[in-house]
């Protein structure tokens, strides 16, 4: 039952259905030009409180009527979330405003996919992580195919939309397994009866298929190669503020979940999905990276990037540990770290791409030639937030690098390490291609263009963000590692 | 006092960020106020490390010696990371040598480059922070900060500034830069896993895997990809001689100057002290390295037409001495050389190399300088295309045999000292392969007045194709030079200040790292 | 009693019919039929274990449920970009979109 | 003895049909099938004494999802005649997979796996329970999924809907 | 007192450095500037080198001295600083001398010259190095003089790569004979001097000092002496062997000894009084200096076991008879000076080998004054031979015929006569030539190389006796014949018919080292030679001798012996003799009479026995060759293929992809690496085909794939 601790638990979860509603009511009620501000205000507004009560509570460490947990993990990813949803609705008020009439439903939709990100971060029971990743994502197919007028857009929904739902199918069916197996869908619960005496015996037949299922849905999610073609396309496709939080909280999202769920429910299955993980983290990072190498298109050169992250991101999960004494760099605050400068880092990205889309039409490497001159202010965020990608200190991307590379070290993951490393420096190529375009090339006969007010100030809050994580590292590092290890049980 | 040495550092280290970020704020179309603030700015911190060169050299050297003007801030204290910074004698004088460079270059950039000003000073003067930081930083994550931190200004000085093949060529030094430092990152990562701490003067007393000579070796191979790349020594080498030709001529003038003495000096501060056994162990693949730079960089010099890549093979070459210095120590550090005739061998090796960090950045800078002015008026690089400009440009004609004649070691200037030690100390330490390198002496001398000389100076001058072309250097260049001719011409003949400090820290490093004097 | 395997192997067929609807029909609306079935098997499953090993357990009927209300969502949302993509292309053959590729 | 036999008709009706949904050239008739086999899943969630979900399944599966399904194909028709092949290029590979999926998914989950097996009827208050469950322990997921109804509605009329005018 | 030391070298360099920066543009001061310096450098010099030979056993175990700490290295400190001991003392009463002396005569001969302040400054230059060299109480110090002089040698031979005086157009063969002259010079001397620096990088090692105090020490040499060392090839060598031959490549170099010696004939293209200062006098001396500077070392090691010396007499006697040869089949005036140069400084090295430490020294100071003054009157007369030939062109004489021949002032084919139209030069000519040749008792050069051979003789050295008694005997035919063919007879050509004699300050500096040339020698006459000895009572050699003890070399005075002295004199009169049969007996054409009767032998000689070829072939082309090879291993052979392919695949490529390909893939291992990721992306990215049902079958393939390979 419910009582009214547990409420407050809930709070951010709450804030966040009350705003999505208060958006419609608003754009229902509201007359147009007031909405235009309006809606995104109250959206940010609504994210802002949630922030605040997220982070009200940090430190907790319990579970909520038995399928959420409130602790610090959970927290530090929905804090997460929140921010760069704000930043994502800052960098869509023109954007979208340009491209569709639906916006009050647009910034209920992005609520509403928050929403489903704090109960993914936050299960702690199979019930509530399927339900949680499953509303995230029909939220966001819905999000994807928002310009529904337009081609592209439509065919990057319904390609993540069966990618998605086969996808999900087959990881229900991994938790089908698991749940036969052990009788329950309580995630900590299922970590005991995987030790008992008579699931022992069975291991041997199920904990593979279950480990490789699961995570399937898992891997969708966080885009792990080979479970990662629909995101390319998706997020060519999509209107590129969603394309900016399907590769950050979206995917954040999918990490989180996959972390919990092997860390709490799968811990003495460790070997198995690490050793998965391993393989996936080396494949992601390597045909992501090469992948951009050839693209043509900023934005789908930024997507495949993103993939190629997701490795490095995977790195972390697959050198886990819990050393003695709380230590930093056991893996997980890797992960923790990455995402929160991936999502200021590769939010940025995106959104100079949305920014270039608006000035210039569309978003091909040609577009972005002679920036410097003609939009210098993007030119110098997108700059940024390219070398924070390729981990350049001191912006956010290497206080990433440095926590994931850290546990891979370690645990003395020698190839990994090496295939980490050429792919750090490929990836560095395909970036500075876009540095060069921007910088080197001139192009005197483009118009400049201006950037829209919202997106200024996401862009600075963005490039805030990525010196801020880079240079007062110690205070992610105190988050994460806190997260981490509380989520590790030390 | 005390306030000078709590904060000389850290107002040398930030002050041309500030300046970068002053200049950022001016319009871009008041170029000249760019050009003066920049100027101007980068002057503070030339004094204050002239200041600090005096200072440490009057109350430390010959006393306690050591890392002074220390400062120590937790930065992630989980971690064991801190905004540690310090100069001990061998970074001060670096760091004068880069403050001195910086305002050399900001000033003769001033009266060449008109295009893209405001972000050309930005860039350099970020750039300069980014240089200090590495000579100063006395933690291993804040080393690796400012190491990159430098990396990205120099990528956009050749991209922007550079030649013809500009693109390619900064694509190609941030690239390699970056496989070499992403290695250095992971082996970093691997010390901090042994002793629990990032700060490099508790590194140096833990002398982690000290009893683990396969662990040591692979921390060492990782940092070693990382600096050697950037000394560059050969086979990692292949970046620099498009780099150098690509990049504008202050550009390479601190490539050369600085950015090389970067990796060099990660030798002496990081795996010297801190992984003495694998410099040990691995010190003679150093000395063979060395010495294949400096017999291979002159011989491909040799076969050079272009003016500007022929003087950035000389690097090559030049830095081989480094890497033959340093080897040669690392070689006595094993204790097993049965010849060694002398204890101090090791030593002078390490001043040897030392002084040629110093010496090769005075002295390649002013010859790129000089390349660069030759550029301006006549727009090729093509040795062949010249000559007989001994008589046509007198000044410059002997500004440059002095510089040149520098380069090739001549006694009675700068660079004759650095060879001197580094063969004084490598002779006793390894005989044979100091013999064959000595080959490259014979071959510098070779190129210099064969390839340069003899081409661009002696000879006849082609009336036609130069007529009034060509002028003699005018005042600013005269200035941009002349500080540098005048240390060649008094390190040539008084080493000593510079000896003092970098022989202190020679004994020093060796002491640390267990060397029985 | 019908032994537990019985159900299990109807599922399993249940699902993999249902993935190679997904594979290879054109019709997205087939696809999705086909991923109908695979959601049912998933729910087979379920309930064959909870009929079997935990009946005094709740918990998998109410994943069921959960499951069934998520299908319908899907469907729902699923169908409704068939629509769109019907008014976009006179199409619904998944196999002729490829606007975004490579 | 006889419940086996009625298993295996249920399940040989179930398994035809949905064999049928993805084979059969037309699509209304595979839709057809797929009601069909959705009545064969909720008669064997009787057979499994789950009978509220062999009701939610009819209901739901057949009543809500099936008949969107063919409002689907019926909106979409244009072109859906039997002129083009129902089968994709990759008809073969994907056939391939899936049997060797299958077998490997029997082998392992039917055959080699012992699961625990308990042999207790189901509680008679089962009904009751789940529904306190829904309220209680399961609420969050029960109102998330409540939310969700309501957004993929939503999503799904401001997507299907006529172009604007 | 002694810090004045310092001045010595000081003040040219001074005088350098204000020519340069400040009075470039006034000839005129910038040469009083350079003589002035120099002057006031003489006099000190003086000053030293006389209160150290009045009190010669004082000042050989306390030279004066100034000293300074210079650099710490390890845990010591070098001292460096200058000293002025009895050798010292000789050297500084003849270089500043002769310094000043040639720079007084360079006056006259470089009057007109554009660059005539520039070549104030490198003569400046040139005696701070000189000067500084002997000075240096430290090998470490006296190497970087040595390598100063070697850059002033290198600028001053190369000087006329520019032009010269009073030329109208641009002798475009002269300027590249003196471009690759200079070069050819420094880079000789530096394989010699990098061989050198090896072996001081050693002894400073083995020694932990380069000062010659602490080097040359009787405990330290004897620890050298003793101590063994395995080399390559060689297998056990003594330190003090090893070191002292190292040492002495230096020498070989700076003294143009064979295999070394190439360069020196070619220096010749400098104007002449750089060749009478640097390559004659002073300069290449200086190898010799150095030799028995370093004495010790090479004598430490007891006689049968001593490599080094050995080394030295072999490449002094060899060189010695070698360049002599080449000396009588050569054309050009200078040239036949330089071999002889060559040729003396052999003899030097010949006695310090045979351990004559004082009769090296002794003909060292000889041979500078001669040498100068023969240096001098060449010059003077080819500058009058120069002028002649402007005359001659002036009056529309039409062409001559030159036997075929271009016109050279320096061949001595074109003089003849000249005696009567440049009396002073002739006489002073001949006085130098003389004492060259060795003309007994009167002249110099007659008691320098009596004593070598006479030492020779006495320490059973009887090889080197014989190739040096050889050597002499083609000295004086090859002065002898330089004489007639230049002063004697009728002159060949209009030139010489209209030269006439030089300017005074030509003139008097050749008049005042005559008198050296001849009376120099007569401070050295020995103790025991009959009659003259008991006279002068061998003042040098007891000087040198008390230097020699200091040193702790023991000398046994060389009792008179008859035999070699007759042998030497023959030799000398002999030599004259058949030189005046040959060239003074009959009027001379453009051929030499010997051209013919030698034939092949001539051809070999007159080709310097094809060195300079050999080197072209084989070491030089190699360098070439190995450094082309190598760059192109760098630069071109490795990446060219590979952009090849690059190139190939890119055309089947989009056209974005060649771009990208022309744009950014150059290069080898990095280029590969982009090359393989390139395809394989490309590869890659075909996997993303844009249908989403190729991404399901993906996810289906690998989920079985990983369950096949994890349950089986």
């Amino acid at each position: 039952m419910l009582n009214t601790l547990n409420v407050v638990r809930l709070l951010p979860e709450l804030i966040l259905l009350v705003t999505a509603l208060v958006v419609i009511f608003v754009d229902l009620y509201a007359r147009r030009r007031t909405a235009l501000w309006l809606l995104p205000g109250v959206s940010i507004a609504g994210l802002v409180l949630a922030f605040v009560a997220a982070f009200a509570q940090w430190g907790a460490q319990e579970v909520v009527a038995g399928t959420l947990a409130a602790d610090s993990f959970a927290f530090y990813f929905k804090l997460v979330a929140a921010v760069t949803v704000v930043l994502v609705i800052l960098a869509s008020v023109r954007y979208m405003r340009e491209r569709t009439r639906f916006l009050g439903e647009f910034y209920a939709f992005l609520l509403v996919a928050t929403l489903a990100v704090f109960v993914a971060v936050s299960a702690t029971d199979l019930i509530t992580v399927y339900l949680g990743l499953e509303t995230l994502s029909i939220v966001s197919y819905v999000l994807t195919g928002f310009l529904r007028d337009d081609k592209r857009s439509n065919e990057a929904a319904i390609k993540y939309f069966l990618y998605g739902a086969v996808a999900s199918a087959i990881m229900l069916y991994g938790f089908s397994l698991l749940y036969g197996l052990t009788g329950t869908t309580d995630l900590a619960e299922i970590a005991r009866r995987l030790q008992a005496g008579d699931v022992l015996a069975n291991l041997e037949w199920v904990a593979w298929p279950a480990v490789i299922l699961a995570a399937v849905g898992f891997a969708f999610k966080a885009s792990l190669v080979p479970f990662h073609q629909w995101a390319p396309d998706a997020y060519e496709g999509a209107p590129t503020p969603v394309t900016m939080f399907l590769s950050t909280v979206s995917k954040a999202t999918g990490f989180a979940v996959m972390a919990r769920v092997f860390l709490t429910a799968m811990p003495s299955l460790g070997e198995y999905w690490m050793a998965l993980l391993y393989g996936l983290a080396i494949l992601t990072m390597t045909v992501g990276n090469l992948i951009a190498l050839r693209q043509t298109s900023v934005k789908r050169m930024l997507a495949y990037s993103s993939i190629a992250h997701a490795g490095f991101i995977l790195m972390g999960l697959v050198a886990v540990t819990a050393p003695a004494g709380g230590h930093p760099f056991n893996g997980l605050d890797g992960v923790l770290m990455y995402v929160v400068a991936y999502a200021f880092t590769n939010a940025g990205a995106f959104a100079v791409v949305a920014a270039v889309e608006d000035g210039t039409g569309d978003a091909t490497l040609d577009n972005f030639a002679g920036l410097i001159a003609r939009a210098p202010f993007l030119a110098a965020a997108m700059l940024i937030f390219l070398l924070s990608l390729a981990g350049v200190p001191p912006l956010a991307g290497f206080a990433a690098k440095l926590f994931v590379f850290a546990p891979v070290v370690r645990q003395e993951y020698y190839a990994l390490a090496v295939v980490a490393l050429v792919n750090a420096v490929v990836a560095a190529g395909y970036y500075l291609k876009v540095v060069k375009q921007m910088f080197f090339v001139e192009v005197p006969e483009r118009p400049a263009f201006a950037v829209a007010r919202g997106m200024r100030w996401a862009l600075w809050l963005m490039i805030i963000g990525v010196f801020g994580v880079g240079i007062f590292m110690n205070w992610f590092a105190f988050m994460s590692v806190r997260s981490a290890a509380g989520m590790l049980g030390l | 006092m005390a306030f000078f040495e709590r904060w000389v550092l850290t107002i040398i280290l930030f002050w041309p960020l500030l300046a970068s970020l002053w200049v950022l704020l001016i319009p871009k179309e008041q170029e000249d106020r760019i050009r003066r603030v920049s100027i101007w700015m980068s002057v503070v911190p030339l004094v204050l490390a002239a200041v600090l060169f005096v200072d440490y050299g009057t109350r430390f050297l010959g006393g306690t010696g050591g890392i002074q003007y220390e400062v120590q801030v937790t930065w992630i204290p989980q971690l064991g990371a801190s905004y540690h910074i310090g100069a001990d004698a061998l970074s001060v004088p670096l760091i004068f040598l880069t403050a001195l460079l910086t305002t050399l270059s900001l000033y003769y950039s001033a009266r060449v480059i008109k295009h893209r000003v405001k972000e050309y000073f930005f860039l350099f003067l970020l750039l300069e922070t980014g240089m200090f930081g590495v000579f100063m930083a006395l933690d291993l994550v804040l080393f690796y900060v400012f190491w990159e931190v430098g990396l990205v200004p120099m990528f956009f000085l050749i991209g922007i500034w550079g030649h013809e093949n500009r693109m390619y060529a900064s694509l190609k030094f941030f690239l390699y830069t970056l496989v070499g430092s992403v290695a250095m990152l992971l082996a970093f990562l691997a010390l901090y896993f042994k002793t629990g701490t990032f700060d490099i003067v508790k590194l140096t007393e833990m002398r982690p895997f000290a009893d683990d000579i396969v662990r040591a070796s692979l921390v060492f191979f990782g940092i070693f990809l990382g600096l050697a790349i950037k000394v560059p020594s050969w086979p990692f080498h292949t970046w620099l001689p498009d780099a150098h030709t690509e990049a504008p001529t202050a550009g390479s003038v601190i490539l050369a100057g600085i950015l090389l003495k970067l990796g060099a000096y990660g030798f002496l501060r990081i795996l010297l002290p801190i992984l003495p056994s694998a410099f040990a162990y691995w010190g003679f693949l150093m000395v063979i390295l060395g010495v294949i730079s400096i017999v291979y960089g002159a011989f491909v010099c040799m076969a050079q037409t272009d003016l500007k890549r022929l003087i950035a093979y000389s690097s090559v070459s030049h830095m081989g001495y480094v890497m033959l210095g340093l080897g040669a120590a690392g070689v006595a550090l094993t204790g097993s050389v049965p010849w060694l005739a002398s204890k101090d061998s090791a030593a002078l090796a390490m001043d040897g190399a030392m002084l040629q960090m110093f010496n090769h950045g005075i002295i390649t800078g002013a010859l790129f300088f000089l390349v660069g002015i030759l550029y301006e008026r006549a727009h090729t690089r093509d040795l062949t295309a010249f000559g007989g400009l001994s008589a046509k440009l007198p000044y410059y004609y002997g500004i440059f045999m002095v510089a040149g004649f520098a380069s090739l070691g001549l006694p009675g200037l700068a660079g004759f000292w650095s060879e001197f030690f580094v063969f004084r100390g490598a002779f006793d330490i390894v005989r044979i392969w100091a013999a064959i390198g000595a080959i490259g002496v014979v071959v510098t001398a070779g190129y210099i007045l064969w390839r340069i000389v003899a081409n661009v100076f002696l000879g006849e001058f082609n009336e036609e194709r130069w007529g009034n072309k060509l002028w003699d250097m005018v005042g600013y260049e005269k200035a941009t030079l002349w500080p540098l001719i005048l240390i060649m011409f008094f390190l040539g003949l008084y080493p000593t200040p510079l000896v003092n400090f970098f022989n202190s820290a020679a004994v020093e490093l060796l002491t640390k790292a267990g060397f029985m004097f | 009693m019908v032994p537990l395997s019985w159900y299990l192997a109807v599922a399993a067929v249940l699902f993999v019919l249902g993935l190679f609807g997904v594979l290879s029909r054109r019709n997205a609306v087939a696809i999705l039929m086909g991923v109908e079935l695979m959601l049912n098997a998933v729910n087979i499953n379920l309930l064959a274990f909870w009929r079997y090993t935990q009946p005094e357990n709740v918990a998998g009927l109410v994943f069921a449920v959960i499951v069934l209300t998520v299908a319908a969502a899907e469907a729902a949302v699923g169908l409704a970009l068939f629509i769109a993509l019907y008014r976009l292309r006179e199409s619904v053959n998944v196999d002729e979109i490829q606007l975004l590729k490579g | 003895m006889i419940l086996k036999v009625v298993f295996l008709l249920v399940s040989l009706f179930t398994v035809g049909s949905a064999l049928m949904v993805v084979t059969h050239k037309n699509l209304f008739s595979s839709a057809l099938f797929l009601v069909a086999s959705f009545f064969g899943v909720a008669a064997l969630y009787v057979l499994l004494e789950a009978e509220f979900l062999a009701v939610a399944q009819v209901l739901i599966y057949v009543g809500a999802i099936a008949t969107l399904i063919i409002f689907a194909i019926m909106l979409t028709r244009g072109m859906m005649s039997g002129r083009t092949s129902p089968r994709n290029d990759q008809a073969a590979w994907a056939g391939l997979a899936s049997v060797v999926l299958g077998l490997v998914l029997l082998y392992v989950v039917v055959f080699r796996v012992q699961w625990p097996v308990v042999e207790k009827p189901v509680p008679p208050d089962t009904i009751e329970q789940l529904g306190r469950a829904l309220v209680g322990r399961y609420v969050v997921p029960f109102e998330v999924a409540s939310v969700l109804l309501l957004a993929a509605l939503v999503g799904a009329v401001l997507i299907a809907r006529e172009k604007e005018v | 007192m002694d810090t004045l030391l310092v001045l010595i070298p000081a003040l040219p360099f001074l005088a350098f450095i204000t020519i340069v920066l400040v009075t470039n543009h006034d000839k005129r001061l910038s040469a009083s500037l350079t003589i002035g310096a120099t002057a006031l450098s003489w006099l000190l010099g003086w000053y030293f080198a006389f209160r150290a030979l009045l009190h010669p056993e004082h000042y050989a175990e306390h030279p004066m001295a100034w000293t300074v700490p210079w650099f710490p290295g390890g845990h010591t400190v070098f001292v460096t600083g200058f000293q002025v001991d009895l050798l010292t003392a000789a050297m500084l009463f003849m270089v500043p001398f002769l310094c000043l002396l040639i720079f007084i005569y360079s006056l006259g001969y470089m009057e007109g010259d554009p660059r005539f302040s520039r070549f104030f400054a490198y003569l400046a230059l040139f005696a701070t190095g000189m000067l500084g060299f002997i000075l240096a109480d430290n090998m470490l110090l006296a190497f970087i003089f040595w390598e100063l002089m070697g850059v002033c040698s290198y600028l001053l031979i190369g000087f006329w790569s520019f032009r010269k005086p009073g030329e109208t157009h641009i002798d475009h063969a002269q300027v590249e004979r003196a471009r690759r002259a200079s070069l050819k010079a420094f880079i000789t001397t530096r394989v010699g001097d990098t061989v050198m620096l090896a072996g001081m990088v050693l002894l400073y090692a083995m020694t932990g000092s380069l000062r010659w105090s602490e080097v040359l020490a009787p405990h330290t040499l004897e620890r050298l002496a003793e101590q063994m060392t395995q080399m390559p090839v060689f297998g056990d060598v003594r330190w003090a062997t090893l070191l002292a031959i190292l040492v002495f490549w230096g020498a070989i170099g700076k003294s143009a000894q064979f295999p070394l010696h190439v360069w020196l004939p070619d220096a010749m293209e400098g104007p002449t009084p750089v060749s009478a200062l640097i390559h004659a006098a002073t300069m290449v001396s200086a190898g010799v200096y150095l030799i028995i500077r370093t004495f010790p070392l090479f004598h430490v090691v007891a006689h049968g076991h001593n490599g080094a010396m050995w080394f030295v007499a072999f490449i002094g006697t060899f060189t010695a008879l070698f360049a002599a040869t080449i000396g009588v089949a050569q054309f050009d005036i200078k040239r036949v000076l330089a071999y002889s140069t060559i040729s003396q400084l052999g003899y030097m090295f010949a006695a310090l080998g045979i351990g004559a430490y004082v009769a090296a020294a002794f003909h060292l100071l000889m041979h500078a004054f001669f040498k100068a003054l023969l240096f001098l009157g060449s010059g003077s007369v080819i500058h009058a031979m120069h002028h002649g030939h402007h005359v001659a062109h002036e009056h529309a004489h039409g062409e001559e015929d030159l036997g075929g021949l271009e016109f050279n002032p320096n061949d001595m084919r074109f003089m003849g006569g000249l005696m009567k139209k440049m009396p002073i030069t002739a006489w002073t000519f001949i006085a130098g030539g003389l004492s060259l040749a060795a003309f007994p008792i009167i002249t110099a050069g007659f008691w320098s190389k009596d004593e070598i051979l006479a030492e020779a003789w006495h320490n059973g050295h009887m090889w080197v006796f014989w190739t040096l008694a050889v050597a002499a005997f083609l000295t004086a035919f090859y002065t002898g014949r330089q004489i007639f063919m230049t002063f004697f007879g009728e002159p060949r050509t209009e030139a010489a018919r209209h030269a006439h004699e030089s300017p005074k300050t030509m003139t008097y500096p050749l008049i005042i080292l005559a008198v050296f040339a001849i009376a120099g020698g007569w401070v050295g006459i020995p103790e025991t030679f009959p009659g003259l000895g008991p006279l002068v009572k061998g003042w040098f050699q007891s000087v040198m001798e008390i230097q020699a003890e200091a040193l702790h070399i023991h000398m046994e005075p060389v009792p008179f012996n008859p035999v070699p002295a007759l042998i030497s004199m023959t030799m000398a009169l002999g030599g004259l003799l058949v030189a005046w049969l040959i060239y003074g007996t009959r009027p001379l054409g453009f051929e030499d009479p010997l051209e013919r009767p030698l034939n092949g032998l001539w051809q070999v000689l007159y080709h310097k026995y094809w060195i300079d070829e050999i080197y072209q072939g084989t070491i030089i082309a190699f360098a070439k060759w190995f450094a082309v090879f190598l760059y192109k291993v760098d630069d071109v052979w490795i990446i060219d293929p590979l952009v090849d392919k690059v190139g190939r695949f890119g055309r089947w490529l989009a056209f974005s992809t060649r771009r990208f390909v022309d744009e950014q893939i150059i290069d080898r291992l990095v280029n590969l690496t982009a090359w393989v990721s390139n395809v394989l992306g490309e590869w890659f990215r075909q996997i993303q085909t844009g249908q989403v049902q190729n991404y399901l079958l993906a996810i289906a393939l690998t989920v079985t794939v990983l369950l096949l390979l994890t349950v089986f």
